[in-house]
């Protein structure tokens, strides 16, 4: 009974601290749904990073030229170093001279083609390998190109091209596009966090006399942190809440700026479902997490 | 009945020097009422921060009914204070809460439900002529007003023990006798009331024990009103 | 000598419906001591805050030092408010400066060298024997010490009216007499002095017109110390 | 004289308040900080977006094709048209047939070209249209599509090539890291300006009582300000500093991870001289900006 009667309390406190400043309730809800939508932008961006990338490189992959004596059981033998040395080779393909000529003819000019004998367009046996770009790092990008470039003295091996001349400008790009990302996020996610916990410390620190004086009463620690925990969370919701809706605004808005068939086609899908539920949960930890902080550093100095 | 409230010895200093209470002793029993009055600085309320644990003794040993405020836990800190009503001299309200509620905090730490927590500081906010104030914020109020809050706060739950911290410098003499005679019919009924005042005039009214001090030491102790 | 203050049919009303004055009319000579008095509530200190120009009249005029405070623009209420040393019911004390720094501010505000500031600040806080206490925050003072920095923080400008509320009901009966004095000092140097007080031992000492309030209205002026 | 004593004490005040609240002080200095080193950070971002998405895509230019018959002027003529109708193009370069033939030539595989007689690779003369990507938006590249793909009815105009097959798809991704970027600075800038202004509102709302007191003894608002005028700018001052110092180190530790000549060829060169000027200025702005307005709001509803 007791226990209803206390809960009960705890949850008008909660609300009622929050109407009775509503600058600070602001202060509070805005801050957090700001980092929200930051890192979940962020995270979308990193998210999305490799995809675009990829798509714009057209993929990272290798092809490795075989001496046209190699056949297909010394070819697998290959592929399966390949692979058992480079976990972030994802894919290792054999093709014959006959699809290497192929492919060699449709790169020639149609009229060119049209006036030669096929077997004068040279071709060979290659693998291609494809790699797996969400494995790679700066340092295994180095050592593998170091490694593969090395091939070409193996036996067998006729010569190693490295997909396109972009692939390793395309990587590098990634490769500080992710660094910088992760870079942002991690200051985004710290900053949430610091200002959340700055902000309810200030809060706290407003209401230290009103702490005090609850203390001096009988009030426990645990009584005083309650409505506060419970604010916490009220606020966690509604940033949680808000932010969802702004992304959702945005969603619509970008979308018929940017979805012109001709030019975009990269999914821009940042709400698929469940993801209020990612907000909410983001909202109400920062505003627990943060509250609880605040709280913790700031009762021990009083008594 | 046993004593309330031992002090032996006690000695105060707050850094920089300054020797709140020196060396002071004196009890008082279960029920009594007491007086403690002297000069500005004299240490009254020190004695009283030191009884509510809100500062340690920096000598000398204190009985709160019994137990050792030096071996207290910081966690049963809370419970000793519900069972104490105090008067601070600068009234200490929240500024944020209405009147209504400033009172209501006494009951709603102990965990009583709303309406009994209505109905009781009703009551408390009526017997101060403070009903029609109850939604004013204490900013809102005189230096009388407030001070009568600050007394129905304290008396609200009935505590056994009364610490008033000069619970009448705000009040107009008719008050001042109205408020004493409520903490006197208290000490009738059995609390424990100790006051810190330097009204001599007030203390004159009532025949009541009364301690002197001066700079942390007990200077006198008398039976007040004598003369009268 | 003219008319330093002149209330007109002044009345005050409060949102929520209370009348703090109600069509009052009294008025101070230049260098005049007046005591004001009054039960809790009677409006002494909403006197004080519409002389300060904190809250302007609902109804009425007030002059002061010939000025009509209703047409006086907001930007002229610094300059206004420099002339008046205040002694407030709740001290008004900066918690977060020192003593001294409190003390100080009423010069720094007018704008005079750290060299001045110092010499002056040193003095009041001597006068009211607050000198070792220089560097200590107001919440480590007793009741009675903080009332005494608010004292000397409002005189220590010499200013030609001040303004005192409540200016010993923190203080024992020896210092409250000190503290008199020293307005009374002022006022024969040609200070015009108000003080709103509810303590009729202190007023009986001294022969000083008085007028009783009650609910706001004026009811009844006499000199006081008629029967000492 | 009293000019001299006040500025002074404003000064002292300033530097007092600093010292008296350092919890205050620490939030204010570390959002600025934190809000300057993002902000330079996207708009690092913005500004080489441009460049990398160039360098990826192989710069955005398109191959206009001509009938054999056109000679130079014709071509030039029409130099001047394309040039006319668009602004965004930069360069326009007339080849000659023979020009076409060496490049052809080029990229056909060696082996084969030995065989050849130069006369049967097929060639024509065309023009070469370097656009400029700081100019394109969405709206204008999509026209130009257009525009550009109508070409082919014209007399003496052949084919028109876009380059790459990318040359959308880059476009695409450039704009989209363009707006997308613009819009978390967007969002970063109205965040710190809106910190500043929330945490100087909080400190302000915790000195209230000590603004109504000055105010009781005769100080005037501008008095009141100062002080505070003074300890936001040199909260900005100590924002622009550590700003500064934090991405110095960063400097030099990305530098190190990254700058593997191999794979990263973009300049990361992030603090150009004269940069320590601009978060300086940045800072004080913010911090000065902050103060005022969150003092503003405050004052009104003080007497
Ligand atoms: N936190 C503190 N730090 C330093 N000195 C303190 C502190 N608290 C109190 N003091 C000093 O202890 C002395 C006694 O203070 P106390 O408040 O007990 O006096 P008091 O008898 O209640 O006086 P008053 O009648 O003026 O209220 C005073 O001189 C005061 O300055
Ligand atoms: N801001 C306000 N809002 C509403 N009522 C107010 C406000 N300020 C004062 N009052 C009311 O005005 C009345 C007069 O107040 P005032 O402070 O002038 O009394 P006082 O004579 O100084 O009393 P005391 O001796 O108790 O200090 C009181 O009833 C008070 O509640
Ligand atoms: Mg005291
Ligand atoms: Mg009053």
């Amino acid at each position: 009974m007791r226990a209803v009667t206390q809960t009960a309390y705890f949850m008008r406190q909660g609300a009622a601290n929050l109407s009775r400043h509503p600058l600070y309730a602001a202060v509070g809800v805005l801050t957090l749904t700001v980092s929200l939508i930051l890192v979940g932008f962020l995270g979308l961006f990193l998210y999305r990073a490799n995809t675009l990338v990829d798509r714009l490189a057209g993929g990272l992959k290798l092809t490795v030229y075989l001496a046209p004596e190699v056949t297909q059981p010394a070819a697998d033998e290959l592929s399966r170093v390949l692979k058992g040395q480079w976990p972030e080779v994802k894919e290792v393909s054999y093709h014959t001279e006959l699809e290497d000529r192929e492919r060699n003819l449709k790169l020639l000019p149609a009229e060119l083609v049209a006036d030669l004998e096929p077997e004068l367009v040279p071709a060979q046996p290659f693998l291609e390998v494809i790699l797996d770009v969400d494995l790679l790092d700066q340092e295994r990008a180095e050592a593998l190109v170091k490694w593969f470039s090395a091939l070409h003295q193996v036996q067998g091996v006729d010569e190693v091209l490295f997909g396109s001349q972009k692939i390793a400008a395309a990587f590098s790009l990634l490769s500080g596009a992710r660094t910088l990302g992760i870079f942002i996020s991690l200051v985004i996610v710290l900053a949430a966090v610091f200002f959340v916990l700055t902000t309810t410390r200030l809060i706290v620190e407003g209401r230290r006399r009103e702490i005090e004086i609850l203390l001096l009463v009988g009030a426990t620690p645990s009584f005083i942190r309650m409505p506060h925990y419970i604010e916490g969370t009220i606020q966690g919701i509604a940033a949680g809440l808000l932010s969802y809706g702004v992304v959702w605004f945005l969603q619509r808005h970008l979308m018929t700026t940017l979805r012109s068939e001709a030019l975009l086609q990269v999914p821009l899908d940042l709400l698929p479902p469940g993801m209020v539920a990612w907000f909410l949960a983001g909202g109400i930890l920062l505003g627990f997490v943060g509250s609880a902080l605040g709280l913790v550093r700031h009762l021990r100095f009083l008594r | 009945m046993g004593a309330m409230i031992v002090f032996s010895n006690v000695t105060k200093r707050y850094p920089g020097g300054i020797t709140a209470l020196d060396s002071l002793s004196f009890d008082m029993e279960e029920g009594e009422f007491l007086f403690v009055t002297g000069p500005s600085g004299a240490g009254k309320s020190t004695i009283i921060r030191l009884l509510l644990a809100m500062e340690m003794p920096t000598d000398g040993q204190i009985l709160l009914a019994r137990r050792n405020l030096r071996s207290l836990r910081e966690s049963s800190i809370p419970f000793l204070r519900r069972n104490i009503g105090t008067i601070f001299q600068d009234f200490r309200l929240i500024d944020s809460r209405t009147v209504f509620e400033n009172v209501a905090v006494t009951l709603e730490v102990l965990g009583l439900t709303p309406r009994e927590v209505k109905s009781r500081v009703a009551q408390a906010l009526e017997m101060f002529g403070l009903t029609r104030l109850a939604r004013h914020y204490p900013p809102m109020l005189s230096g009388g007003e407030q001070q009568r809050v600050a007394i129905a706060r304290a008396i609200v739950n009935d505590p056994p023990l009364v610490l008033a911290d000069e619970p009448t410098g705000s009040l107009d003499p008719l008050l001042a006798v109205e408020v004493m005679d409520k903490l006197l019919e208290m000490h009738r009924r059995g609390v424990t009331v100790l006051v810190a005042t330097h009204d001599k005039g007030l203390m004159d009214r009532y025949r009541q024990r009364c301690i002197l001090l001066d700079r942390g030491c007990r200077v006198g102790e008398h039976i007040s009103g004598g003369d009268a």
